[in-house]
């Protein structure tokens, strides 16, 4: 655990008070630009912008429970390649910390061109309900009740997403810093944690009061997990028996229209051009016409469950579990719950976890002699 | 077997020429490659303080008195299973009797009364020209000066009286091969 | 077939039933035996210890008389040390062309010498090989139906020199013993050494090498050898080998004579010292079988 | 008229293999004969091989030019444009001198037509016979007429005569009628026989009457004769040795005078054929050097007398004899294991071998532990299959035995047992205990000693130093084993079977390939060579390649191998002259990937089992419905000249540009589509055989359709069977369909174009193997660019002053620099290094920069790295410190220089293995224990009295350095053993060394006062880093270079067109690392030798705009060929190094790298086609 500091939030206003936070790290000479959710004029909400003018934080909002998309791709295109003079600082929450990782090990972006700040996460709305609470549209009170809560209850009647009611990584311990709001009052001050010797540095130069952790955290942390992970539990149960054989996993996907939303919401499949977008399944006329006679009818259009059994096959041991599948589906599919399901299968069976370590490599790309035994008999 | 583990330091002299008949003896075994065949086949080796290839080893490194104080030689029945199988090839049986004559010429006394069994036997055959059974184990229990030695005979002697196969033999060849004996004891003494 | 005959000097004493029995079954057999006149004793096991010019000069002796006194034959030895002391000069002079000169200037105290030409065989290698076992089988007017013969080879007749017969696991007694109506008992003792001369220098040693053999044997009604010192070691020393039921130890041309139905005079049965009464009654059965 | 070859290769073990690979890579024709009716050797019987414990023969397969030869597992088999491969052959004679040598070669009928048979194993399923099967060493039967190797491509049944049985049920059980007994021959084959014998003369007739052959008995020699001069068609006479000697001989002679190619057998009576000591009798004897065939004894009895005459008549019909052409031969007969139970010099009585089933030789135990050994690849022992837990393993049988004729160490079976130890535990899960009983545990090859530590430490395989000699049949079945171990007690273990490591014997036909080829052979019986000149025999033009030389692991036969066809091609080219075959023009294909796709569909119609089992009608009509068919059509017997041309007319006529054949044998076919290519000017790639005959006949365990019984009664046309016919018909219509939606996705685009070889090499380093790898490349007429960092050339061989076997390396050397600086193709740039270099196979381009600041850039299509290495420096023990201690290096420059006096001295000790084979340096240097001997041998030749003490750990004197060994011994040194755990103490008194150690055979502790002590200090690589990076290679954990494979491709590195040699591939003596030489020059000319090397037409592209640069297909790639092209910022692929293996493809998410012929929507329109459902017969369209 690296050292502790404490945000003072004055008048009760903790958004105000990770403002100037952000002005601060802007001031640093390292940082050339921040990555953090701003408020979208009207509909209420947040969006990523990247700002550079330490005048323009006014309506950036890092604590609204509205995760419209995953940042984790756009900080990939900030930091691909040669950096351009100065890091990024980037606000994120865990999920897109750890689905920018994932990347990372991809070369698709690089961990030394960014200053990963991650909040922790009470949760966050469905795209549809985000405009709908109160909060998101400059109720603050309506918003400190939110962080009050700890990510546990309803708000206006309504619940978080489902993704985050069965998230079990409410904290980005893998960011440089991370900004502490479990078993804090947000009115009064939030506390800063340096994770890594980069955080530790950045910490020092914001010359930020010392704190010390009291265990508030801590404890509220584990009441919200043991729920998460009860909720998890049951999720997967249900999605497990659902999808158990093809034609149940038909009638799960029944809905999808191949408008492959969910692929481009997603963080971490990075392929440039989808091969189900690619020629490869433009099928000649004699090919339906076969398959029509084969079985006697053929369901338009083909290829769907193969989507995402493919979707499934290339990126389930990187999902990170953030939910911006479902949250992107037209057709309200429960995409989130299937994927969630295996990739937790398919990370425990390689006893890997999308996101914890930058370090490890991905499953598929290292070789292990002695693994799966129960499936290749013991014998090589 | 008596196992050397005590450790023996000695220093092992530079092959010395003079002693005719150890290097004749180390020339027989020189080619030995420690296989230990030999030592594996002997129906006696048992009963044997040295091994026979420790036994030769100790004669590549010219230790001829710990050989001649051991028992070893003197326990082969020359029943030549270490000559056929060695793979090297090597005469070790008649190594083994070599070492016998050694032991008879330069030997202390308990090698000296070992070797007195053949001896008696061959001035018995010198004198009569044929072995003569009788009068060989009566001169062999006198040179022994052991008078326990005849009673371990009796019974057996008791035996053979009874089935008529002692016999006080005869004398057709008496002092035939003196001539020979004496030759070759001349020719032994020039060489 | 006519061979120039060495009995050795224990067929003269304490093995002359090995004489008499081998000498009136080869008659039998069309053998013509001609004792080497003026033969004196080969040294045994007891010359090498001693002298090695010696070890060669007193065969070489026995083989000059038999070059001169009976020119053309083999020469037959019973007893197998005898037959190895005379091979051993032949096979040692090939390899050291010094030797014969060494050994003529030794026997040249009797005006004699050697040249080599006389082929040394032992008796088991001429029943076998040059009598056959048919024309031994024709002999049998006793056949020894139901006798279980334990055949044993000794050493010094086997190696070093292999020259009629497997050195590690000899065969060549068995057709002799089933030619004569015999059953051969199933062991792989038949090469294993009695102990030789350590009877007479460390009995203790020796009887442990008896006892093995003896043991091995249990089942067979009888023991046959074809070497006086073996025969004698496993037959004179069953009791201080402690074996329990004695078993009788026979020199093979005994067991020729019973299957030919030579008189006792002829196989001088009654010299073996451990004729067991199983096997007697063993060998009235044989012979009311085949009256 | 005479076919003509560059090489003559005899033996198609793994020596021959890579010897004509090699030389037909390089252009030249090779004959490759042997006298087994399979391929590959004994490597045919072994699955796994150590240090990898797993299978690399295919590794051998060329890498460029990869369709001119098969690309699928070598012990199946082998196909090279260049390569005439015949089976049961055999050299009879040798003629000529090099460049121009007559090949008189026999081959013995099979007595099966290799066209005709499809190998459904009927016959061999009616065969009455049972023999040991020779591929499962003897554990299994087979019949008569059987499959050599079960696993073979083309596999052809062999009929096996000698243990035929004649009872012709495999001749009616052919379907496709492919065993030719000769039947209506036999009443033309006239038969003479010239005998006073009436009775032979009245029953010689009478038994032959229901053979048919027409006999003519005459009662004399002139009779005879007067019949053949009648001009009767007589196939054989038969000349009886009581006629008069005189007679019989002018017989003989005036018949073979009216019939050159007539048979004479001599009949003889009994006893008379064998005079008294066993040899021919002198009157044969003449006779047969005169020209007759064999000797029979007489009396002759009908029932032997008849199938051997039947036999006799068969062979001279079907066998034939011809003779070839050729430039140099390669001599690779390789080595028979010596076999326990030979009689005499067997040791079976001794070691129970045959007559107890728990005792195996270790080529039986390979074969029980192989999948396709008799057990399947369990491990029970054969007879009461009792699962085998407690093996132990014998080493050194039939080896290092004087009485035996063997004193020679067969090198491989140490490893060999360590290998089937491992192998026990793995097919046993562990549960295995493995002993292993030996004298020198020899492993010292580079890897060998790590692998050892391994199987000892991490496996647990126990090694037990002592020679058990005495094997007795143990409790229930077990085997007891009785040996002496070094603390001198008598010890007693049980096992459940006994695996002995045999040696290494001449093969069976030694005597005679040596006469038929003129050539030498050594008192161990094998091919005799010199040690400096290692290939060569004693005939000019006359090589030995593999382990026929020496016995020799498979990694030293590799090498051997490429050795002997750098010879050999060196001496085609040299008296050749220069290259005059133009190389032929690369056949040029119209481009049609502006075209539609157009499929020609043909089916061959011809064999019975297609006719009867397959409705053709219905499916020409369901092929025709196929996307993209245009026409069906049907071709009779496509397999013969007559079909093809039918088939090429049809093809003509309709113009396609896809071509797909239905028929069988495919493998036949492949290269026929080459001619079909050029004659329509169509690219082969864009044809297909597909095997339909297969499905049409369900052998004895395929599941579809018909039963072996039911197939049996069509066979023998006993009427049409209607079992499963539609579903054949509808296997055989899928099959047909995947081919045919293959072909449509065929990626029609040319080949990316072949790089142009700029034909120089680049030799970097300039000792022993440089410079012999430069000689090797100039004589063959291509420029060589030697660079050397040193001011001179010879590097580490100039220390040495004498060999082992008494040549003289000084002489060698000096002559080697002289011929190298004088060489016109050759230029040495002495001081000077290579600084940078770029490029692959073919086109590198490499700066040197000379002691003078010159720097020359030079343009090479291949590399070899010989940069040496040097004796490793040693600091203890007061080396370099005290004068009386030396390295064996410096006390043979002294001893040669006299500066040391060996008669002044009173005793020498000596330490091996000093900082080897422990864990700074784990690995045996391979030269000290020779270099040891080398130098005792000098001592004591000088001083015979000087007392000479050697501790060793192991002494590794492989092959025919173990008689050296013995003869150190003869002469006097005493070798004690010491273990890593209790090493000679070394200090000094008053300047002399003083060596205090344990004596482990006497179990005390000695101290000896020699006057000098020498150390074997071991061999270390020259610093090979730098080159390594900048030509792109590896380096292992200890210096040396990481070749691509230590057995298979020993000389070549991963990265293709540079190659490596001499010391820095490994630990090496002087042969060694000339062997290695001159291999990796061979393989530089392979690839000087091509005017430009293209790809495969299976390789792998990248299509840049869907690639996310993600870099897992780099990773993934086993060949190293793709690199990330960072200015480029593109994935880059080396078309050479490529391999079509598709790893990359599988690994990349996107598809953005395709392989060309295994494109994505290719693969799936082959699945549906395979699973689409064929319309029933009912709904004919």
């Amino acid at each position: 655990m690296g050292s502790i500091a404490r945000i003072e939030v004055t008048d009760g206003n903790p958004v105000a008070a990770l403002q100037g936070f952000c002005a601060r790290l802007l001031a640093d000479g390292e940082i050339s630009a921040v990555l953090a959710p701003r408020r979208l004029p009207g509909n209420g909400g947040t969006m990523p912008a990247l700002v550079a003018d330490p005048e323009q934080f006014h309506d950036v909002d890092p604590l609204a429970p509205s995760f419209r998309l995953s940042a984790a791709r756009m900080l990939t295109r900030l930091t691909r390649g040669a950096d351009e003079g100065g890091l990024v600082a980037a606000l994120l929450r865990p999920c897109e910390v750890r689905a920018f990782i994932e990347l990372c090990k991809l070369n698709q972006g690089s961990l030394e061109n960014t200053l990963l700040v991650s909040l922790d996460c009470p949760g966050a709305f469905t795209n549809a309900d985000t405009g709908r609470f109160s909060g998101n549209r400059g109720n603050a009170e309506a918003l400190l009740g939110f962080l009050r809560a700890d990510g546990r209850g309803d708000f206006d009647g309504m619940q978080i997403a489902r993704a985050c009611r069965t998230c079990e990584h409410p904290t980005g311990a893998e960011a440089d810093l991370s900004i502490c709001l479990f078993g804090q009052d947000p009115a009064k001050g939030l506390l800063l944690m340096a994770n890594t010797p980069r955080g530790e540095g950045f910490m020092t130069r914001l010359g930020l009061p010392e704190a010390s952790d009291d265990g508030a955290r801590a404890k509220a942390l584990d009441v919200l997990l043991t729920e998460r992970r009860a909720a998890q539990e049951q999720m997967f149960a249900e999605t497990t028996a659902a999808t158990s054989d093809m034609s149940g996993l038909s009638t799960f996907l029944s809905a999808c229209v191949n408008c492959y939303n969910c692929r481009t919401a997603c963080p971490v499949c990075y392929c440039k051009e989808c091969v189900f977008l690619t020629d490869v399944f433009e099928h000649k006329p004699w090919q339906y016409m076969s398959w029509a006679r084969q079985r006697g009818a053929l369901k338009m259009p083909t290829d769907t469950v193969f989507f995402h059994l493919t979707r499934l096959a290339h990126m389930s041991t990187a999902c990170v579990g953030c939910g911006q599948c479902s949250n992107a589906c037209p057709n309200d599919v429960p995409v989130m719950e299937l994927f969630k399901t295996i990739a937790a299968s398919t990370q425990k069976a390689f006893d890997y976890e999308a996101g914890r370590d930058p370090g490890e490599a991905p499953p598929l790309s290292v070789f292990r002699e002695h693994e799966f035994t129960e499936l290749t008999g013991g014998l090589d | 077997m008596k196992n050397m583990h005590t450790p023996i330091a000695f220093t092992p002299a530079p092959l010395v020429f003079q002693d005719e008949a150890l290097a004749e003896i180390q020339s027989m075994v020189r080619a030995c490659m420690q296989c230990g065949t030999c030592t594996a086949s002997c129906p006696n080796s048992f009963a044997m303080d040295l091994a026979p290839r420790q036994m030769w080893r100790m004669l590549l490194f010219g230790l001829k008195q710990e050989v001649l104080e051991s028992r070893t030689f003197w326990l082969c029945s020359s029943c030549y299973s270490c000559t056929l199988r060695c793979p090297r090839g090597l005469p070790l049986t008649a190594a083994m009797a070599a070492l016998k004559r050694l032991a008879a010429a330069e030997g202390d006394a308990v090698n000296r009364k070992k070797a007195l069994f053949y001896q008696e036997f061959m001035q018995n055959v010198e004198q009569n020209g044929r072995i003569q059974e009788m009068g060989f184990m009566c001169h062999y229990f006198l040179a022994m000066h052991d008078p326990l030695l005849p009673l371990e005979y009796g019974p057996l002697g008791l035996k053979l009286l009874a089935k008529g196969k002692l016999h006080l033999g005869d004398s057709t060849q008496r002092g035939r091969l003196g001539p020979l004996f004496a030759k070759v004891r001349s020719m032994e003494e020039a060489s | 077939m006519k061979y120039a005959y060495y009995p050795g000097c224990s067929l003269g004493t304490s093995a002359e039933e090995y004489d008499v029995s081998t000498r009136e079954v080869l008659k039998r057999l069309g053998v013509e035996l001609s004792e080497i006149p003026d033969w004196t004793c080969c040294g045994a096991s007891a010359v090498e210890p001693v002298s090695r010019l010696l070890t060669l000069a007193l065969p070489a002796r026995n083989l000059a008389l038999t070059e001169r006194e009976c020119p053309g034959l083999d020469m037959l030895v019973p007893c197998s040390a005898c037959y190895l002391n005379h091979l051993r000069v032949g096979r040692e002079c090939a390899t050291d062309r010094a030797l014969p000169g060494r050994i003529n200037e030794a026997l040249g105290a009797e005006g004699l010498s050697y040249a080599g030409k006389v082929r040394v065989r032992h008796l088991l290698d001429v029943l076998a090989s040059d009598v056959g076992p048919k024309a031994v089988a024709a002999q049998v007017s006793h056949s020894l139906e139901g006798l279980s013969v334990a055949p044993y080879y000794g050493c010094q007749a086997l190696r070093p020199f292999a020259l009629f017969d497997d050195p590690e696991h000899p065969r060549s007694m068995e057709p002799l013993i089933s030619a004569l109506g015999a059953t051969v008992f199933g062991w792989d003792m038949g090469g294993r050494c009695c102990g030789a001369s350590l009877m007479a220098t460390r009995r203790d040693v020796a009887l442990v090498s008896v006892a093995a053999i003896l043991d091995a044997a249990a089942g067979a009604d009888v023991i046959v050898t074809v070497c006086p010192m073996c025969q004698m070691n496993l037959e004179a020393y069953q009791s201080q080998a402690h074996h329990a039921d004695t078993i009788s130890v026979l020199y093979l041309p005994q067991l020729l004579g019973l299957a030919f139905g030579l008189s006792d005079e002829q196989t001088l049965l009654d010299k073996n010292l451990a004729m067991t009464d199983a096997l007697k009654g063993k060998l009235r059965a044989c012979e009311a079988a085949s009256a | 008229m005479k076919k003509e070859y560059g090489a003559l290769v005899v033996g198609a073990g793994i020596g021959g293999i890579r010897s004509a690979l090699d030389l037909a890579e390089t252009g030249l024709k090779v004959a490759l004969i042997d006298a087994r009716p399979s391929l590959g050797g004994i490597l045919a019987q072994l699955d796994h091989q150590f240090p990898s414990d797993h299978c690399g023969m295919c590794k051998m397969l060329p890498l460029t030019q990869r369709d001119q030869s098969s690309q699928y597992c070598l012990r199946k088999g082998l196909f090279h444009k260049n390569i005439d491969i015949y089976l049961h052959t055999e050299l009879s004679n040798l003629e000529g001198d090099p460049g121009k040598f007559q090949a008189t070669l026999s081959r013995r009928s099979t007595f099966i037509d290799s066209t005709r048979c499809v190998s459904c194993g009927l016959c061999a399923e009616v065969c009455p016979a049972r023999v040991p099967s020779e591929f499962n060493a003897g554990l299994a039967q087979r019949t008569a007429v059987y499959l050599p190797v079960p696993h073979n491509i083309p596999n052809h049944y062999v009929v096996d005569l000698d243990n035929c049985q004649r009872c012709w049920r495999c001749y009616e059980a052919c379907p496709t009628k492919a065993i030719d007994f000769k039947f209506e021959q036999r009443k033309d084959f006239h038969i003479v026989v010239a005998t006073p014998d009436e009775q032979l003369a009245q029953d010689f007739p009478l038994w032959f009457k229901d053979e048919n052959f027409p006999v003519h008995p005459t009662s004399s020699g002139e009779d005879a004769l007067k019949l053949l001069a009648e001009g009767l068609d007589c196939g054989l006479m038969l000349l009886d040795l009581d006629l008069p000697q005189a007679e019989a001989e002018r017989t003989l002679r005036r018949a073979l005078e009216l019939r050159p190619n007539l048979a004479v057998v001599l009949l003889a009576a009994p006893g008379k054929e064998r005079d008294k000591d066993g040899g021919k009798d002198k009157v044969a004897a003449a006779l047969l050097k005169l020209g007759a065939r064999e000797v029979l004894a007489k009396p002759l009895r009908q029932a032997q007398a008849v199938p051997w005459l039947d036999k006799l008549f068969m062979r001279l019909v079907s066998d034939e004899s011809f003779s070839i052409e050729v430039g140099a031969v390669i001599l690779a007969a390789g080595f028979e294991c010596y076999d326990p139970a030979a009689s005499p010099g067997g040791c079976a009585d001794l070691l129970l071998y045959g007559s107890h089933p728990g005792v195996l030789t270790s080529l039986e135990f390979e074969r029980l532990a192989s999948p396709t050994g008799p057990s399947q690849g369990l491990l029970t022992r054969p007879g009461d299959g009792k699962p085998l837990r407690r093996i132990a393993w014998l080493q050194c049988v039939g080896s290092r035995d004087v009485k035996k004729n063997a004193d020679l160490c067969s090198s491989f079976c140490c490893m060999v047992s360590i290998k089937q130890a491992l192998l026990a535990k793995r097919r046993s899960h562990d549960e295995a205990e493995t002993t292993i009983f030996y004298m020198d545990m020899r492993t010292n090859g580079r890897d060998y000693q790590r692998y050892r530590d391994e199987a000892e430490n991490e496996a647990g395989v126990r090694f037990v130093p002592a020679r058990p000699h005495t094997i007795l049949p143990g409790p229930d079945g077990d085997i007891l084993v009785q040996y002496f171990d070094y603390a001198g007690e008598l010890r007693e273990e049980v096992f459940d079977a006994l695996v002995l490591a045999v040696g290494a014997r001449p093969p069976k036909s030694m005597e005679r390939l040596a006469q038929a080829a003129g050539i030498e052979v050594n008192d161990s019986g094998f091919c005799a060579t010199k040690y400096l000149s290692p290939n060569r025999t004693s005939r000019l033009g006359v090589f030995a390649a593999g382990a026929f030389g020496e016995p020799t692991d498979i990694r030293g036969s590799l090498i051997q191998a490429g050795a002997a066809a750098m010879g050999a091609s060196r001496m085609i080219r040299v008296y050749h002259g220069p290259r005059d075959e133009t190389p032929e023009a690369e056949p040029e294909y119209t481009d049609v990937s502006r075209q539609v796709p157009r499929v020609l569909m043909a089916l061959c119609t011809s064999c019975p089992t297609l006719e009867r089992n397959v409705d053709s009608e219905l499916l020409h009509q369901r092929m025709a419905t196929l996307p993209g068919v245009v026409k069906v059509v049907d071709v009779q017997r496509a397999c013969t000249r007559e079909g093809w041309e039918a088939l090429r007319q049809e093809a003509e006529l309709a113009a396609p540009n896809r071509v797909l054949i239905g028929a069988c044998l495919p493998y036949v076919h492949v290269p026929r589509l080459r001619e079909l290519g050029e004659a329509l000017k169509l690219n082969p790639a864009l044809m297909d055989v597909v095997d339909i005959h297969t499905a049409s006949f369900s052998g004895r365990d395929t599941s579809f359709g018909g039963h072996a019984a039911c197939l049996a009664s069509c066979a023998t046309g006993a009427g049409a069977c209607d079992c499963g016919e539609g579903a054949r018909t509808n296997e055989m219509g899928s099959l047909l369909a995947m081919a045919a939606a293959k072909l449509l996705g065929a990626d029609p685009s040319t080949l990316p174009q072949a790089t142009p070889v700029s034909p120089q090499a680049l030799v970097v380093g300039g000792g022993l193997a440089g410079m012999t790898a430069a000689m090797g490349i100039a004589d063959q007429g291509f420029k060589v660019v030697l660079v050397e960092e040193a001011e001179h050339l010879g590097g580490q061989a100039m220390n040495l002053r004498y060999t082992l076997e008494g040549d003289d390396p000084v002489r060698f050397m000096e002559d080697l620099v002289e011929q190298v600086e004088k060489n016109p193709n050759i230029r040495v740039l002495k001081d000077s290094r290579v600084v940078l270099s770029r490029g692959k196979a073919g086109r590198f381009v490499t700066v040197v920069a000379t002691g003078e600041g010159m720097a020359h850039t030079l343009h090479h299509g291949a590399t070899i790295l010989a940069t040496g290495g040097h004796e490793a420096k040693v600091y203890e023990y007061g080396n370099r410190v005290r004068k009386c201690v030396l390295t064996q290096l410096e006390l043979e420059q002294r001893l040669a220089a006299g500066s040391v006096d060996a008669s002044s001295l009173s005793g020498v000790a000596m330490i091996q293995c000093w900082r080897s084979r422990e864990e700074s340096r784990n690995y045996c240097s391979r030269v000290c224990c020779q270099g040891a001997l080398k130098n005792i041998l000098m001592l004591k030749k000088r001083n015979p009295g000087l007392p000479v003490y050697v501790f060793y750990r192991d002494i590794m004197t492989t092959g025919f350095a173990e008689h050296y060994y013995t003869e150190a011994r003869r002469s006097g040194a005493i070798f004690i053993r010491y273990t890593p755990d209790s090493r000679p103490q070394v200090d000094f008194k008053d300047d002399k060394p003083v060596i205090t150690a344990l004596d482990p055979v006497l179990g005390a502790q000695i101290e000896l006062h020699p006057d000098l002590l020498v150390l074997s200090s071991g061999v270390e690589p020259g610093d090979a880093a730098e080159i390594a990076d900048l030509f792109g290679v590896g380096l292992t954990s200890d210096g040396f270079f990481q070749e691509a494979e230590s057995k298979w491709r020993p000389v070549d590195f991963l990265k293709h067109g540079i190659f490596a040699c001499g010391l820095a591939l490994g630990p090496a003596t002087m042969r060694d690392s000339l062997l290695s030489a001159k291999a990796a020059a061979q393989r530089v000319v392979r690839i000087l030798s091509e005017k430009q090397l293209s790809c495969g037409n299976v390789v792998a592209e990248v299509r840049d705009t869907l690639c996310s640069r993600c870099g897992r297909c780099i990773s993934v790639c086993p060949y190293g060929a793709r690199a990330l092209d960072l200015d480029r910022d593109k994935i880059v692929v080396d078309e050479l190094l490529c391999q079509g293996c598709g790893s990359c493809m599988a690994a990349c998410p996107n598809s953005a790298t395709v392989l060309r012929g295994f494109h994505d929507e290719q693969v799936m329109a082959v699945i549906d086609a395979a699973l689409a459902v064929q319309p029933s017969a009912a709904a004919r369209l």
